[in-house]
């Protein structure tokens, strides 16, 4: 198959989590604002951000996501205070995680989009979905689910002697 | 021939400890206390627990007492008498995590009595107990330890603690290379490493902080994290583990060394420490802190990944 | 009042229709005649000023009209009133002297005689349509005007402003278009109905009047229109008289007959082409006529 | 085994015209679980609302899923609907097809393929979907008013002569806010003093009103029913019972050229004064910063000449804490001032205009003070800098506002009526002077409004010219306006001899932090949202929380008192029960799992998590657990996610639920 | 264009107000007038322009130009205008004090023919089409024009060559006279 028309063909699934008080309402006011963005998105309501648990993010890539969006409401403007506030340091800490396991950041977005940003929301899914779309799609979690166990490779040189004294 | 350290205070401090144990015990300010004695093997060292001043005696503190023994404080408390005050040993890595429980309501200053020990290090290995402790056999935990001498405990033995040699941060370095990695290969890094997990939680058993009655990871109800070990299951547990750990783990290394496959599990926890180090200014300490790096917030927090 | 059994006016043509109008005049008087309609000429009436006289002088517009009224007032009837601008001055005397005192005053000592505010004063349209009424029109008609479509042209003077000539509404007027529909024509509907030919400008300005009438041309023929009836002299002048010209400047070929109401009217009632004065028409009519069977 | 019912909503052709709905009822048909699709033109009616009933009776429907709009739009419709239809409310969910898709798609193949998806997972979720009972807190029957402007004051009076006390906390040393400063009121010109001093009184006077003013709001706790509010009641020097306002204190006051806010800064004042005479209540404040006695320890005067001996130098800041049931906001506005740029606000500021340096450019607040007959010039139109009478006056609208790139893009709202105004209060004033106002639109749409501005032109002659001013200067003693007339398409240049500027209507400067006391949200300008723009204009999103007057958005003088009495309105539902439903969305422990680590409780932004401590029959303590107060939680989920254990669950949003959907994906 | 009270001319607006009977204030520019005035394009100011300048007595502006004698009186503003600003009339009134300016306007061929419109009133009592365009041309210095349409009018009867005075003249030069002596006496505008 030609690798550039695959990379065409391919349709990116996004997950976006998202707070009901401002991003949520932030994607209504693009739909009742008739702005066009990619239909790759599927959006799961959550009352706050502050109720996003990273293991959703991890969960979402297992089941395929090529990228995941999670978006919330701006700092100060928390309806429920401070969950936002949480859910930034969550996060932050989160994504170096996720980096030093070795997951491109690129597929994993966090906005702040109020419910006024219609706007926002738009731009913000549409960027994430050509970026993630020009990335192919998100093989790592994928392969990774199809293997059953250890490759068993000697990766370091006193496994690989003792295992020649053997 | 690589450089030895001195551990010759060791010997006092094994003496010192005794004699405190003999004396709570006697006087019944403690009901026992947790400390180390030696194995069946030669300069092997096991856990113990001494709840009769006669025996106290068999408390002692070697280059081989690797363990944390926070744990039995925690999971392991059920076993040990209620009543009383609790006797307890401890090295500045293990007090961290003391320390840290104590932040998480796991544990009351007031019903503990604090036997600190001055460490200049112990081993990485326990499989040759007997062995010298030298710049190569020394755990990595202790090359970047900032807590030799325990500070704010009941009793700690009056002994100088050597100076010593320049020791090369592992860790850092191991971070650092991994860091200089393209994800793809820091991916197939960890994929290697993950994938020989056999999921037997031992890591779990042995950490201080998994103090849960029942992990996230054994629920089926939803099935957050498969359990199975398979590739995928055990990635998801240790990226999960990590997180939960994030900003608690006090470094006592103890998940790694009881690992079976040798999976570099504190890389993780150090990775994330020095992260919070960075973003947040948090590390864990030897004074209690009302709220950890992830269950606070100030509104100036960085936010520069967020769009 | 009761309505009056025989109708009688005075009737006030205008200086157009004694000169460039002069087939208006003789289409009206046999019109009004075969309708069994008396018109009595004004004596010796004057100029109303037309469009001239209140562009620069209000006063002597007004005092004109005023005068012309109170020489109607000696003929019996009320003022049966071809031109539209006649008309609409006439009207607008009524008007503002009814609503502002101090220029009655002013024109009264100008005239030297009280101001006739009451006297009715008519369009042709309005004596057709109402006072005769449109079924009496229709029972005199002897050769309806079938598959004659016309453009009914109203121009600016018959119907404005609001509340003064009161022939019909003020943006919507169809009294024209109720006359001719009764003597059996067809209308159209067209846009430039209402438009200004900009007669006031025919002897200063031609160029704007080519430009406006045009416009108005335009309009009928793309209706589908086969000729144009007005009722004012000074449109019949810019629309008749200068279509050639228009034709030449445009470069197309419009060939719309330019009736007065009278003449298509008279025409229906069965009056001949001489008593129309319909050889008086720049633009020949008569191969229309002939081929609608109307002549 | 679930037997779930799924309704697919055309909205006329909302969805139906991106969204091939009978394919999506077909292909969601075929889910596990889905005992009964169909789709509808429009489900909200209520012909669609009895097809849903049937079906759940008919169809023994145990959940429901409906596709439709928003859940934002008409959640509690159908939640309604089902529950009349004998099931547990939250046993139906919505999936939301208009908004997030059929809305924001062209592509008829790729929107149908989405809807199905989104149906999909929302049938997932509601599988795991538990009945959840109402959850009933006690009311208490007290309102909090923050802001004694008139907003503040009709909301305070209304509540209170329903029966209910009202806590009224006001900042300044006198209610009366912005409208006490007025002159005259537009459309009718009566005098603003002699409307809004009766209602002063009346506040101060009713048995059911307890004022604080010179007080500020601190801490807000709690929640719909249940707040506690800390409420500063800052030293005023001057002991309220023992004063009996005679004002010997600040005659004698050797401090008297302190400029006057509530003059605009061009009236003077004494350092221990009330802001005005009418001022409620009438208890001077003494002015700490200006106080001789303050700064150097010596003078008292006040005290001396005080027969009651009400004067007190030792007076503290208090903190009051009141129990109350419901909050109206009621904080109201600032104007900008050109000659400063107002602390994290997008306006630029206007340097052409001089930047506030020129004394006869002044804003329309100060010209209110000069023409009020209670004002510094007893109501004479006079300019500050060399007390002489304007010959030519101009006004220049929109001053900030409608300015997108220089200032806020809102419009203000008043400022077009507040200038007619000016001009006729002018006109009547100066006869032979000449006002000319400099504006972009006339924006005077209310009752009487378009009248009373042409008025002020075909009557009071004053030339208003439609074009903005690019700049002006001073000249001598005059000011040049440059500006243009764009109906002429010309440059205007006129000699001013003093300039008012219309400017723009901000809200009030911390209006952001005291939201994130409330907890209630603000929009880019720090103007208060309200919980919908149309259906729920004086509600905040945050329960029991109310919004009167401009604190929401610029609002003229009826539009206040309207919103204020709404506001009242709604305080006096919440009264009319003693108990109140919440939604059940909240946090609940599983204690099995819960080893007390209280996470949970760090993160709690309500306060709600409690320490509850477990026993065995005996009395032995077994382990001392997290407990989540129902009636203070917020609901937002955060200690789930923080919960290592998961032993804290939001209802509603259980990990169960959310899981569903991902898996589903 | 500096705006003062000595700059706008009130004197003036109200002269053109007590002429038209119509108020200049009443406009609010939404420029309903211009947007239906057939003679629009051929003015520099448009009709609702004429009257902004008026509203800020800049009434030389107008008269300078040509706009006012570009008017048809065709009274479409006037019929449609939302407040009853009687523009036809302050038209009327504008050409009326232009008039009597002598010669402030630019457009004089428009001017010419109303002189001569109504010197045949006063001469003749009523029109006398043919010396009116003959007389105009001449004036005019355009011999030629509508050189073409002549004859065939002719031909037609449409135009006659010779014209009967009206029996009671005197009563007309009478209305012209007072008229002026109203004037003289500042009896009227």
């Amino acid at each position: 198959m030609h690798p550039e028309k695959q990379k065409n063909d391919f349709e990116p699934k996004i997950i976006a989590f998202v707070c009901t008080w401002c991003t949520y309402a932030g994607a209504d006011l693009a739909g009742t604002s008739r702005m066009q963005y990619p239909a790759n998105v599927r959006v799961l309501k959550f009352p706050c951000t502050g109720r996003i648990d990273p293991v959703f993010i991890l969960k979402a890539f297992q089941q395929g996501a090529d990228g995941v969006l999670v978006s919330g409401c701006h700092p100060g403007d928390c309806h429920y205070i401070a969950g936002n506030f949480h859910a930034r340091r969550r996060f932050a800490a989160f994504r170096k995680l996720l980096e030093f396991i070795g997951v491109d950041l690129d597929r994993l977005q966090f906005s702040w989009v109020s419910a006024a940003e219609g706007g926002k929301w738009v731009e913000v899914v549409t960027d994430l979905t050509e970026k993630v779309r020009a990335m192919g799609p998100m093989a790592e979690f994928k392969e990774l689910a199809m293997e059953e166990q250890w490759s068993g490779a000697i990766n370091t040189s006193e496994l690989k002697e003792a295992y020649e004294a053997i | 021939m690589t450089q030895p350290i001195d551990t010759s205070i060791y010997a006092a401090i094994t003496e010192a400890i005794q004699a405190e144990a003999k004396r709570l015990l006697s006087e019944g300010q403690v009901s026992v206390v947790i400390g180390y004695a030696a194995g069946r093997r030669k300069g092997s060292v096991q856990p113990v627990v001494v709840s009769d001043a006669a025996i106290a005696d068999k408390l002692i503190f070697t280059p081989a007492s690797v363990n944390n023994l926070a744990v039995y404080l925690t999971k392991a408390k059920k076993e040990i008498p209620k009543s009383g005050k609790i006797g307890v040993v401890v090295k500045g890595c293990d007090l961290k995590a003391l320390v840290g429980l104590m932040g998480e309501s796991q544990l009351k200053r007031e019903e503990l009595y604090l036997i600190g020990v001055p460490c200049a290090g112990v081993l990485a290995s326990t499989v040759q107990p007997d062995t010298v402790l030298t710049a190569d056999t020394i755990a990595s935990k202790c090359c970047e330890c900032d807590a030799h001498l325990p500070t704010g405990c009941d009793f700690v033995p009056n002994v100088t603690l050597p100076t010593r040699p320049q020791l090369e941060w592992k860790y850092a370095a191991e971070i650092a290379r991994l860091e200089a990695l393209t994800p793809a290969e820091r991916w197939s890094f960890w994929k290697e490493q993950f994938a020989k997990c056999i999921k037997c939680y031992a890591c779990r058993q042995v950490c201080p902080f998994c103090f849960c009655e029942q992990c996230l990871c054994d629920r089926n109800k939803p099935q957050m994290v498969e359990s199975t070990p398979r590739p995928a299951g055990n990635t998801a547990w240790h990226i999960v583990r990590a997180m939960h750990l994030a900003g608690r783990c006090a470094g006592c290394a103890e998940c790694e060394r009881v690992c079976p496959m040798d999976i570099p599990l504190n890389l993780l926890n150090r990775k994330m420490a020095k992260e919070l180090k960075e973003l947040y200014d948090y590390e864990a300490s030897l004074e209690v802190n009302e709220k950890g790096p992830l269950t606070s917030y100030t509104d100036k927090d960085d936010q520069s990944f967020i769009k | 009042m009761t309505p009056k059994n025989i109708m009688e006016y005075s009737y006030y043509p205008g200086c157009s229709l004694h000169a460039s109008a002069g087939e208006y005049d003789l289409s009206t008087r046999e019109l009004f005649k075969t309708l069994g309609i008396g018109l009595t000429e004004i004596p010796d009436w004057f100029c109303c000023g037309a469009t001239p006289a209140h562009n620069v002088d209000e006063l002597l517009s007004l005092s004109l009209c005023a005068k012309n009224l109170e020489l109607a007032d000696s003929v019996e009837g009320d003022v049966a009133v071809a031109c539209a601008a006649c008309f609409s001055r006439l009207k607008t005397t009524q008007h503002t002297l009814k609503e502002n005192e101090t220029k009655r005053k002013q024109v009264e000592k100008a005239i030297d005689a009280p101001v006739k505010l009451d006297s009715k004063v008519k369009h042709l349209l309005e004596i057709l349509a109402k006072d005769l009424g449109l079924e009496r029109l229709a029972a005199a008609v002897n050769k309806p005007l079938s598959g004659l479509k016309v453009a009914c042209y109203y121009g600016c003077l018959l119907t404005r402003p609001t509340d003064v000539p009161n022939l019909d509404c003020t943006e919507a007027p169809t009294i024209m278009e109720h006359v001719i529909e009764a003597v059996g024509a067809e209308t159209v509907a067209w846009t430039h109905r209402l438009e200004c030919c900009g007669a006031n400008f025919t002897l200063s300005r031609p160029g704007v009047v080519i430009q406006l009438t045009n416009a108005i041309l335009e309009s009928a023929k793309a209706a589908g229109a086969d000729c144009i009836m007005v009722g004012c002299p000074l449109c019949h002048g810019n629309l008749d008289i200068r279509q050639k010209e228009i034709e030449g400047v445009y470069n197309t070929n419009y060939n719309l007959p330019v009736f007065y109401l009278t003449q298509l009217v008279g025409l229906s009632v069965g009056l001949g082409s001489d008593k129309l004065g319909l050889d008086a028409m720049i633009v020949n009519p008569t191969p229309l006529l002939k081929e609608k069977g109307l002549l | 085994m679930s037997r779930i019912g799924v309704f697919i909503c055309h909205c006329g052709e909302n969805i139906s015209r991106t969204v091939d709905v009978e394919r999506v009822a077909l292909e969601v048909g075929k889910m596990p679980g889905v005992a009964f699709s169909t789709d509808y033109k429009y489900m909200c009616s209520d012909p669609g609302q009895n097809l849903l009933k049937k079906a759940i009776q008919e169809q023994k429907l145990t959940h429901v899923v409906v596709a439709a709009c928003s859940p934002r739009m008409h959640e509690k419709t159908f939640r309604k609907a089902v529950e009349a239809a004998g099931l547990n409310p939250y046993l139906c969910e919505m999936a939301n097809i208009r908004e997030h898709c059929s809305w924001v798609h062209e592509n008829k193949e790729e929107a149908t393929a989405k809807a199905i998806e989104i149906v999909g997972m929302m049938v997932e979720r509601v599988k795991k979907n538990r009945s959840l009972p109402a959850i009933t807190v006690p009311v208490t029957k007290r309102a909090l008013i923050i802001g004694g402007g008139i907003a503040g004051i009709q909301a305070a009076l209304d509540i209170a002569d329903c029966g209910h006390e009202v806590i009224l906390v006001e900042r300044e040393p006198s209610i009366g806010g912005h409208m006490a400063q007025l002159s005259e009121t537009f459309p009718t010109l009566d005098c603003s003093q002699c409307i809004m001093t009766p209602k002063m009184v009346d506040v101060a006077n009713h048995p059911k009103i307890k004022l604080y003013t010179h007080s500020e709001i601190e801490l807000v706790e709690g929640y719909i029913g249940n707040f506690q509010v800390t409420i500063k009641k800052k030293a005023r020097s001057v002991d309220e019972d023992k004063c009996t306002g005679c004002g010997v204190c600040m005659t004698k006051c050797p401090q008297k050229k302190i400029p006057n806010k509530f003059d605009q800064n061009i009236g003077m004042r004494t350092a221990i004064y009330v802001p005005f005479p009418q001022a409620v209540p009438n208890t001077p404040v003494i002015d700490r910063e200006n106080c001789t006695m303050f700064k150097t320890g010596k003078c008292g005067v006040c005290q001396k000449v005080c027969g009651p001996g009400a004067v007190d130098f030792e007076q503290q800041d208090q903190l009051i804490v009141e129990a109350v049931g419901a909050i109206v906001v009621a904080t109201g506005f600032d104007l900008y001032t050109i000659n400063e740029k107002p602390k994290g606000s997008a306006i630029k500021g206007y340097g052409e205009f001089g930047h506030g340096k020129i004394p006869d450019v002044i804003d329309g607040m100060t010209f209110e003070r000069l023409a009020s007959a209670s004002g510094p010039t007893g109501g004479k139109i006079l300019r500050p800098s060399d007390g002489k009478e304007p010959k030519q006056i101009v006004f220049i609208q929109c001053i900030g506002s409608r300015a997108r790139e220089k200032g806020i893009s809102y419009c203000s709202k008043v400022c077009c009526m507040y200038t007619a105004k000016h001009t006729m209060l002018y006109h009547h004033k100066v006869h032979d002077g000449q006002a000319y106002v400099f504006f972009m639109d006339a924006r005077t749409p209310g009752k009487s409004y378009d009248e009373f501005w042409r008025r002020s032109i075909e009557e009071e002659e004053a030339v208003y010219i439609r074009g903005m001013v690019s700049r002006l200067y001073q000249k001598g003693d005059k000011i040049v306006v440059m500006g243009s007339d764009i109906a002429v398409g010309v440059q205007v240049e006129i000699e001013a001899d003093m300039v008012v500027l219309a400017t723009a209507v901000m809200p009030q400067k911390g209006a952001d932090t005291l939201a994130q006391k409330l907890g209630i949200s603000y929009d880019k300008y720090h103007f208060y949202s309200e919980a919908h723009a149309k259906l729920r204009p004086v509600e905040c999103a945050t329960a029991g929380i109310y919004l009167a007057g401009a604190c929401q958005g610029p609002k003229d003088i009826p539009e206040t008192v309207s919103q204020a009495s709404a506001a009242a309105a709604k305080v006096m539902t919440l009264f009319s029960k003693d108990q109140l439903e919440r939604e059940p969305i909240v946090a609940r422990v599983r204690e099995a799992g819960c080893v007390g680590c209280f996470a949970c409780k760090k993160v709690c932004a309500y306060g709600a998590v409690e320490e509850k401590e477990i026993r065995d029959r005996q009395g032995n303590l077994i382990k001392v657990v997290a407990y989540v107060n129902p009636g203070v939680c917020g609901g937002c989920g955060t200690c789930q996610a923080t919960c290592p254990s998961k032993s804290v669950e939001l209802d509603g949003y259980t990990d169960e639920q959310i899981v569903a959907m991902i898996e589903a994906l | 264009m500096i705006i003062s009270q000595e700059t706008m001319d009130v004197d003036f607006v109200r002269k053109v107000e007590t002429l038209s009977g119509t108020s200049v204030r009443r406009c609010f520019q939404c420029g309903k007038c211009s947007a239906g005035c057939p003679m629009a394009t051929f003015m520099e100011h448009p009709p609702n322009r004429v009257v902004r300048l008026l509203q800020l007595g800049q009434w030389q502006r107008i008269l300078a130009g040509r706009s006012i004698w570009y008017c048809a009186s065709c009274e479409t503003c006037t019929t449609r205008c939302p407040n009853k600003v009687d523009l036809t009339s302050i038209m009327d009134a504008l050409r009326k004090l232009s008039w009597d300016a002598e010669g402030a306007s630019k457009e004089s061929y428009v001017q010419l023919a109303n002189k001569l419109f109504l010197q045949n009133i006063r001469t003749y009592g009523r029109q006398y089409e043919m010396r009116l365009a003959a007389v105009f041309n001449v004036k005019s210095g355009q011999f030629l024009k509508d050189l073409m349409l002549g004859p065939k009018l002719l031909a037609k009867g449409k135009l006659k060559l010779f014209h009967s005075k009206n029996k009671n003249l005197s009563e007309i030069e009478k209305i012209f006279t007072r008229i002026e002596e109203m004037r003289a006496k500042g009896e009227a505008l």
